[in-house]
């Protein structure tokens, strides 16, 4: 697999590769996983799994339902710990790291959860801006970044609409800006346009790639294969019954 | 810290329904607590008023002489357990003999001399007095040089006593008890409402925050909800104070031989703590078990 | 119903946390009522058995001889507040009448002929009289042909009536209340066990589910949980009852001149009933917010 | 647009066919909703819809986020009610429908949620048998329909699973074989495949396909084009800004 169908976005893509010729060689793994499983109970969600992601990585996970692509996430955000192996966060050895750290890991990691976790009793804005007011940001800045997120997605006219009042494209939207507020080192991605018509699908993956030119390592799971195949530069890893099966890269 | 407060404040607008629901309950457990207290206090102070009226009565021997009362009033005084001191003459002695025999008394005025001793009638300083204190009390009284014998309700006063003393120490552990069940019951509730709450605080921690980001507000949402429900608890308990009160006094003005009386400041400012210190604990008890990482 | 039942069972399985938490509420709470039944049971029996002790003395004239006594007894006995009739003939008065003057009855011994009336002890045959009813009755017994004068407690017996009633009306309102309060919380309590379990109800509505279908095994539900946690409510009162009692048998057995007792089995029926009650009624009231349409 | 992509049901198609013939002039419509509109506070979530439903169709209903897909779905299964306009679905005038009626028009309509709405605390199999245990069907028959609607989900070996511990995926198969275990005369599917890679996306579809060939109705939202154009005999209706903007039928 080489570029992917139409591609709407020529000029950022120039841009791009610059940015990635100079910082190509000085690039070290901001995720590592060796041998890494989670079992439940009997039957193993992840089996044996060793990746390296470089930082400033764009990567898609894809593999049939069930497969293992969330459970893969969550060991990288410490909702699950792994069974067997060792995952290593920007530096940090997830096996060890104490209860009080990983509250700053999760701050360097910005998730969309598959089932978005929104706080239904908070407005959006107020789910958004949690992110930031966790971090201790000052709240006029909280103020500023939070509108200005909401704009980019779409969803600035519904900052006071609660999350059970939203559609399930706009609940995905809310997901995404919260995600990327707080200027995340890492963006995990699960499934992040399953509710979006396509247009709006684009618009998101166009946003994540924003940041990650700016510097931001991204792993999307996906099932979109139009979209996946529309994005330059990207490596897509392939799941099956937890086990890795296949890596290309696309360039 | 007023940062925490704010978000505080905010979240108890956000979820009214649990946190109405939360301060109902607090008010009632304080209900209980306070309405029990305030029985028990009232009780007790009738009951004291009628303790006070125990009193010790000294026969004093024919060797005794008017001219002896002071030094004899003041070695009683010197005890620790005597206060009111009533010198009873044996002329007035018998004329109360013969108020007491109403129709039996008319063989008293056949008698040529007064047959009857002085007498000293001694009260109780301090209520609520064990039965052995009494006893060694009077014992110490009968051994005075004038003293002849002393009499106290003996049988029938160490019944009282005895009765007097459970009830106070029964009234104390249940006190203690219901506020122990309120402790229970606050945190329980509290437990309820963080359990509907469960997905939010995971989410939360999923986000970044730490625990001390978390559990602040819930904690200061603790104090508030106890304040709030101690004050509650406590007005309703007024409001049924004063309406039965009001009631008894128009209906019952002729046997009311005593006040009935609302608690005192001390105990406003003991419950209203009370209860702000058991939203703050039934916090710290429920959210133990829920954050958890 | 078999069928509904078997529902609220799993349904009590799969939902512990929430259960757990309303039967020790509940239990909680019917540890409240009833440890102030058991009090207030105990203290008023004891207080009865004093009150039993109250007597009316009526005093016999000289015209009175001991054959006209089963006459004169039938008579009173015929009214509605007598008790038990003693007849106390002039010699033992005098007996008594000694013994109860100790030190001061020397004088007694000197008169030729005795000076006392023959007297009747009569007992109130109900307890909880009123003031107005014992001064009632003693105008009715004065009235007698025999009877020259009454003689009864007064002031004192009047003072204590009114604080015994009193005492008892406050109870009963304090049951009741202390009942009431116990539903509200337990109302509270499964209120919010159903609040974390909207979405549950919704979402069996949303697929097609009858309001019966989603109600019923609620309500078994909170007649397992009442019954359950009066039960449990019942057992820690008997547990605490049967340790405090222990120890202070061993500790005060010198005074303990009455014994506490444990309520009895009627109390144990009509609690546990209630506790079902509480739990069918906490139920009925939460269901009619979160169950509409 | 005709035939859509790669279609893998030939023998099927054939059936359909003739099974719509026979039927075609003896069909009524279903679901009727006449100038139906749906106002949360001052905006329009559906505008003054028009569309008959006829019995043994099958729908496909698009538009962007937030277009009033799923409203529209809810004020059938009367989760909401319109603000404006009659909805009469199988006979019954929804505007004018007794409480005690609701169960029984929902159980003719089968709903796979958008968000799923599976009942955390229950397993994967109280969940889809609570249906019929609603609707009083005896538990033999019920135990044998709801292991057969799993087994052709490929959910039947999580039978004792609850659901949050299923993958995004394996939730929404579960949400489809209960909105399809009571043999629904109607069935609303909002977004069955958002969480499902092409694969499970397609079989799923199949699997509605099978009930609609029995004679349900079948209303799909869906943002998944390539699913689209693979369906036969399948009209397509388009939403925007909640009014209709399209119909369009392929055959
Ligand atoms: N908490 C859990 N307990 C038990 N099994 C689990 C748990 N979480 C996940 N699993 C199982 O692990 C497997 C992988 O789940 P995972 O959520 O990673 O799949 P996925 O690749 O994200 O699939 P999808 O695309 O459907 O979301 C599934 O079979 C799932 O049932
Ligand atoms: N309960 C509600 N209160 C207020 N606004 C609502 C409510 N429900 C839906 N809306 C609004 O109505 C519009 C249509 O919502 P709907 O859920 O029908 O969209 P949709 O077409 O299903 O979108 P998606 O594809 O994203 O699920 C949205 O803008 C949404 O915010
Ligand atoms: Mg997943
Ligand atoms: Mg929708």
């Amino acid at each position: 697999m080489l570029w992917g169908g139409d591609r709407a976005r020529a000029a950022p893509d120039l841009l791009l590769n610059t940015y990635a010729k100079d910082e190509m060689e000085t690039r070290d793994p901001i995720i590592r996983l060796f041998n890494v499983s989670k079992r439940y109970g009997k039957h193993y969600a992840v089996k044996d799994i060793t990746i390296d992601v470089d930082a400033g990585e764009f990567i898609f996970v894809t593999g049939s339902s069930g497969a293992g692509k969330s459970t893969l996430m969550k060991m990288i955000y410490l909702a699950e710990r792994a069974s067997q192996g060792q995952i290593i966060v920007d530096g940090m050895n997830l096996d060890r790291i104490s209860h009080a750290r990983i509250p700053y890991l999760r701050r360097n990691i910005g998730v969309i959860f598959q089932d978005f976790k929104l706080i239904p009793n908070k407005t959006v804005y107020g789910n958004v801006a949690l992110v930031l007011e966790a971090a201790g940001e000052r709240s006029a800045m909280i103020r500023r970044r939070v509108m200005q997120v909401l704009e980019t997605t779409g969803m600035a006219d519904k900052v006071n609409a609660f999350p059970p009042s939203l559609s399930g494209g706009e609940q995905q939207r809310v997901a995404v800006a919260r995600a990327v507020v707080g200027n995340p080192k890492i963006i995990l991605a699960d499934e992040p346009t399953g509710s979006l018509d396509s247009e709006s699908a684009q618009s998101v993956l166009d946003f994540l790639m924003q940041y990650h030119d700016k510097g931001a390592t991204v792993l999307i799971v996906s099932h979109n294969m139009q979209l996946i195949s529309s994005t330059v530069r990207a490596r897509s890893i392939s799941l099956a019954d937890g086990t890795l099966v296949g890596t290309a890269t696309m360039l | 810290m007023f940062h925490y407060f704010k978000r505080a404040v905010l979240d108890i607008l956000s979820n009214r329904f649990l946190n109405v629901i939360t301060i109902v309950t607090i008010a009632l457990s304080i209900l209980v607590v306070s309405t029990f207290v305030l029985f028990f206090e009232n009780t007790s102070r009738v009951i004291d008023s009628w303790n006070q009226g125990f009193r010790l009565v000294a026969y004093l021997g024919e060797s005794f002489t008017p001219s002896m009362l002071p030094k004899l009033t003041a070695k009683i005084q010197a005890m620790a357990e005597a206060g009111e001191i009533r010198f009873i003459p044996k002329e007035e002695g018998l004329a109360l003999l013969k108020q007491e025999m109403k129709n039996r008394s008319a063989f008293l005025e056949t008698l040529e001399e007064n047959p009857l001793p002085h007498v000293l009638e001694i009260r109780m300083k301090r209520t609520g007095l064990e039965w052995d204190e009494i006893t060694a009390f009077a014992k110490t009284v009968e051994q005075l040089p004038q003293v002849t014998d002393v009499e106290y309700g003996q049988q029938w006063l160490g019944r009282f006593l005895s009765l007097f003393n459970l009830f106070r120490v029964t009234g104390y552990a249940m006190s203690s008890l219901f506020f122990l069940i309120a402790l229970f019951i606050t945190a329980n509730t509290v437990r309820l409402a963080l359990y509907s709450r469960r997905q939010e605080v995971e989410i939360m921690r999923l986000v970044g925050a730490t625990d001390r980001f978390i559990i602040t507000p819930f904690y200061i949402q603790g104090l508030i909800q106890g304040t709030l429900g101690g004050i509650v608890g406590l007005s309703i308990l007024l409001i049924i104070f004063l309406v039965i009160s009001l009631n008894l006094q128009e209906s019952a003005a002729s046997y009311m031989l005593f006040d009935i009386q609302f608690l005192s400041v001390k105990y406003w400012v003991i419950i209203i703590f009370g209860s702000a210190f058991l939203g703050w604990l039934g916090c710290y008890l429920s959210l133990k078990q829920f954050i958890k990482y």
